[in-house]
């Protein structure tokens, strides 16, 4: 089976294949074939959908995964990496879309908390590590910054509204 | 001298639980206080008796006052330990304590209320000859007054609270013109957190070391110090690692730090135990910071490298006895580190986290002490503090404990909340922390040193992982789709790129 | 000087994950090995690499010479760690270690030779002057021979297997009618367990304390005793409970003990950890009953109280460094217990138990050490030793260090699988123990001392609280059979029980 | 509601109420008469049908519990109890069945071992004490002795056999 699977982003083709009990991964260069020796993996069940553990080429590796939308979370040697993993048809998919460019930049709050104030409207023009917002939790002000530079779409939070993590609070486009 | 038999304990998590084992190798009852959220808690099953308080809110539950005293009569408990945070250093509660009868293991509510105000405590201990940071001898509102003050003392200025403690409600200023904007934020954070916006401002020292020290008082006016603790580590003005003894500090510092430490206690007739904070810049010369009149949440490195139960301590001085040990007797062998389990992204600014535990797995063997208040099945929530536990170990040098910890790290297994423990890793193997060449603003100073790194060789075995994984993770899903239900639409995208056909 | 780099540990369970620990805070790789039943396990997961051995039974897996070497060259590892138990006293394997150019962390072929044997061990020990338990010099297998050893030695007497150790193969023949068939079963248990059913007799002492002393012997001829172990809390002749001090042994007695260890050690050329075991009578005379030539289950009592890592020492004698300490440097502070949590029925004659950990807790705080190799969804099977973990406690001074204990094994929370835990706490709070005045035969003498008592009170208590929980428990089952395969017809008669109209 | 708890044969009658949340228990004399005040039990739950927090009147109890036919086996602060809980109609079929007596005495296997030898035979008076058999199990051997006076009715199992846990090996009439 030929997978995709993008690192931050970064694409990786591989192709999985059953070595006795456990799996065998080859790397793919660009034309489809194989680069490198592969890889043996050996996947034990700690906790079902939760935790394993892996023997990589006889490497003892601890995987603690969690399935977030299409995404895997994975927590490998206290590294946690967010990893898609996709077939030929999804990859393709995916593809086209980054082509077509992402236009708006959703800010999400990171963390459930209470909005206490937000400092941009709709229309302001923002910097790279401009402060939007701040959020409470847990007892801290938490600064939320701009990550990218641009203009404020929609503000769709305001001061006192309790948010949960994954809410949009506010687009840039 | 008065009996201790039943102790309640006005908190939650590892601490309440830590206060339970000591009381329990003492032969006292305990009576745990949980809000709802906290029925399944160690706290609660580690207790004799557990009464509950009220909903999950703080202001519902650990810091009504009249509820916990209510339970304390209700089943018939002489003493109450607050633990630290919530109502510990509250001069109101304490007195409360006190009118019902009952001992609060801890100091007087007039030694508290001493320290409590960061600037009245600046004025006493300036009359006592300890030496303090140069700051103001006010709270200050009047904004012309907050522009002079800053000018007098010179830029940069920390406006900290002066109910302050733990981190909250401070905030530096290096320049004049964001100086009101962050006092204003500064205020009203600590009047969320403690009831008082009143705030000051003190001079921000350059690659300072927050080094404390362990005092202990009993009622019959004996005062001992038990050695310092350095916490130079720390983001967002909190501490995450500390470790004893200190890497900067020789024998000679240690005796004068020490002495005033005593000093400052003795000249508030302080009981119990307590905690001189004091910053040391890079000419080692001191100054003291503040003083936290309860128990420390790092207290456990004084108490592997003393041997002494910090807690039992409390208890027996709470009851009258004299101090078990004279000064000269204290000894300390190895070295402690002790590293702050956080519900946090530390890759994301240290951004707190929430979530429900799903696996829960602790280091173990010689020389690991693990003080938790977690356990499998809890939701981490914004309710309560992100602390989750504390990672203690002792070895017989700093190069094996700092091994000992970097093991013991990464034995820990936390699935369904993010904690900051690679982070932590990461900080113990670094340049500065290795070297010992370390001060409280190594870490944001220079987040990069301690951010992740991924090697090309390790970017391909983690999309071999993750392939594995994913194929691993599908097949069980279609496994035991059959005896389950229908599961949430949520992941109905990641199941759709496994849909037949989907792979080739 | 040889340098390690890579040590392969040819064990498993909590010794396994013991020295990994160690192996990491030493920057040293490890490479675990694993039969198939242990493919999750916590040594596994902890080293470095890991290599299958085969399946689950031992001669196809752990006692594997050949397979383990196969591992070290194919993992390039350059030193290999035998644990205890297994092939850690097998002179064949150390030699063939030895001769693929390997280091094996333990001692010599011929030291082991030299004590493996028992009757030979005597001999020798009385030939340096050690004092040793009346018996035979040889081993024994005429029954004419058999029954005048006896009379000459005195009965009662024990029966041991030559090649013995863990308990195995031992007898006490209290009439001559008994004597034969119990030598034939020792023999038997011996042939079985040992491959060797040589047997011979030894005088049994009555009250006798059983105590021993921890050596290390370096390459450059230096050997030191560590202190004392008290080891006497045994049933079937196996250990349960170890404490250090002993409450017996007082500072001149402790020397001699440690005089006549390191004598014997010194008569074999002895290298690496060694025990010296010795019986101790109620006159305080003391006998040389073996020595093991291996790590001790019970190091950690000497580790917690000395503050040296036992097994560091074994890996930089074995790399040839001379012993970091002299016998003056070293010292011990406190009182350390050590519980044996085994897969037993403790009220049930002490037969091993079977099953699947469903859930698990360990304790922890201060002064708590848990070295386990145990772990939710573990199948406990007949194959490997009922040892399931070790958990022990240091304080200040003994009365401390039970007290911790007994709060720590109420923390311990093992279901599916039955243990001794709750016996275990029942001992430490037992007339003899807690006077210290208890010998080897304390446990099994007087077994109703230590039988679980239930007061009516309870009995009320426990009925309510199984009323409660059943119906809770039917009730989930009612909410969760919707959604769940059908139960296993096992627990038919339960469900019927509760089923419409069965209550009033 | 009424149930019947067996304690090691021992019988207690007690009603169960519910009390919010939790449940109020209270004990019933032989005339089915409240006996003392209510128990208060709230039941938290650690781990779904093995392991429970339990508040008895307020005081913190961990509860582990295996269910083993009809029966409830409990782990309580250490104790290990077996325990029947029955409704009316089963304590009523239970005690008609007690009534009547049970003859044979089954001697079972207490773990999964291999029989190393079997000391008696059909037709043996036996007295209680008296060794009936060897398992071999976790390397060690494990001599099982009589419980009862009696007479060996069947034996079942014989040397060199591998026995499971409850195992029949041999009866005592």
């Amino acid at each position: 089976m030929k997978y995709h699977v993008l690192i931050d982003g970064e694409h990786h083709a591989v192709t999985l294949a059953a070595d006795g009990s456990a799996w065998s991964v080859t790397m793919l260069d660009d034309d489809g074939a194989p680069s490198g020796k592969p890889v043996h993996i050996d996947i034990g069940t700690l906790r079902e959908a939760h935790a394993y553990s892996l023997l990589v080429n006889q490497r003892s590796i601890d995987v603690a995964v969690e399935e977030q939308g299409s995404s895997l979370s994975m927590v490998i040697g206290g590294g946690r990496y967010k990893v898609d993993v996709l077939g030929e048809r999804e990859y393709l998919a995916h593809s086209i879309k980054a082509e077509q460019g992402d236009g708006d930049k959703t800010v999400e709050a990171a963390m459930t908390g209470i909005v206490v104030d937000v400092l941009v409207a709709e229309g302001d023009a923002v910097t790279k590590g401009q402060t939007l917002f701040i959020l409470e939790a847990m007892k801290m002000e938490n600064e939320v910054k701009a990550s990218v530079d641009g203009v404020v779409a929609r503000v769709a939070r305001s001061a006192g509204e309790t948010v949960n993590l994954g809410d949009v609070v506010l687009e840039i486009e | 001298m008065r009996e201790l038999k039943k102790v309640l304990i006005a908190n939650r998590g590892e601490i309440a639980l830590r206060v339970i084992r000591t009381c329990r190798e003492m032969g006292l009852r305990t009576v745990a206080v949980f809000s709802d959220a906290d029925r399944n808690a160690p706290h609660v099953r580690a207790a004799y008796q557990a009464v509950r308080l009220g909903p999950a809110p703080v202001g519902e539950s650990y810091l009504r006052a009249d509820k916990i005293l209510e339970a304390a009569k209700a089943t018939g408990a002489d003493a109450i330990h607050p633990g630290f945070g919530f109502l510990s250093e509250n001069t109101t509660f304490v007195q409360a304590v006190r009118d019902a009868g009952l001992i609060f293991v801890g100091p007087s509510p007039e030694a508290i209320l001493a320290m409590g105000d960061k600037i009245e405590a600046r004025r006493r201990m300036v009359a006592a000859g300890v030496p303090v940071v140069p700051g103001m001898e006010d709270p200050v509102t009047d904004p012309e007054l907050l522009r002079s003050e800053a000018e007098r003392i010179g830029l940069p200025v920390m406006i900290k609270a002066s109910a302050g403690g733990g981190g909250k409600g401070i905030r530096i200023a290096r320049t004049m013109d964001e100086l009101q904007s962050l006092a204003d934020r500064a205020s009203s954070e600590a009047a969320a957190a403690f009831g008082n916006g009143a705030i000051y401002l003190e001079k921000y020292l350059e690659e300072p070391r927050h080094i404390e020290v362990q005092i202990f008082g009993d009622s019959h006016g004996n005062v001992v110090h038990i050695g310092e603790r350095e916490c130079s580590i720390q983001r967002r003005h909190q501490k995450v690692i500390e470790e004893r003894p200190s890497p900067l500090i020789d024998d000679e510092l240690r005796e004068k730090m020490g002495a005033a430490a005593v000093k400052a206690a003795k000249a508030i007739n302080y009981e119990n135990a307590g905690t001189l904070e004091f910053l040391v810049d890079k000419h080692r010369d001191f100054y003291m910071l503040e003083m936290n009149t309860r128990l420390q949440v790092e207290h456990p490195i004084t108490e592997a490298t003393s041997g002494i139960d910090l807690v039992r301590w409390q208890l027996d001085v709470a009851a009258g006895k004299p101090l078990p040990m004279t000064q000269d007797e204290i000894k300390h062998e190895g070295h402690a580190i002790e590293c702050r389990l956080y519900a946090e992204d530390a890759d994301n600014g240290f951004l707190p986290a929430v979530g429900t535990v799903k696996r829960l797995e602790w280091p173990g063997g010689n020389g690991v002490r693990i003080d938790s208040g977690l356990y499998e099945g809890m939701a981490v929530t914004p309710h309560y503090d992100p602390m989750l536990a504390k990672i203690i170990v002792h070895a017989h040098d700093r190069d094996a404990a700092i091994a000992r910890m970097s093991r013991a790290l990464s034995e820990v297994q936390v699935t369904g909340v993010v904690t900051n423990a690679a982070f932590m890793r990461r900080v113990l193997h670094s340049e500065p922390f290795q070297s010992g060449r370390y001060d409280t603003h190594t870490i944001e100073g220079h987040p990069e040193d301690f951010a992740p790194k991924l090697s090309d060789a390790r970017r391909r075995d983690i999309a071999c992982i993750a392939a594995a994984m994913a194929h691993t993770l599908r097949s069980r899903r279609g496994f035991t789709a059959r005896d389950s239900a229908p599961r949430s639409s949520r992941s109905s995208a990641w199941v759709d790129a496994f849909r037949p056909g989907a792979a080739s």
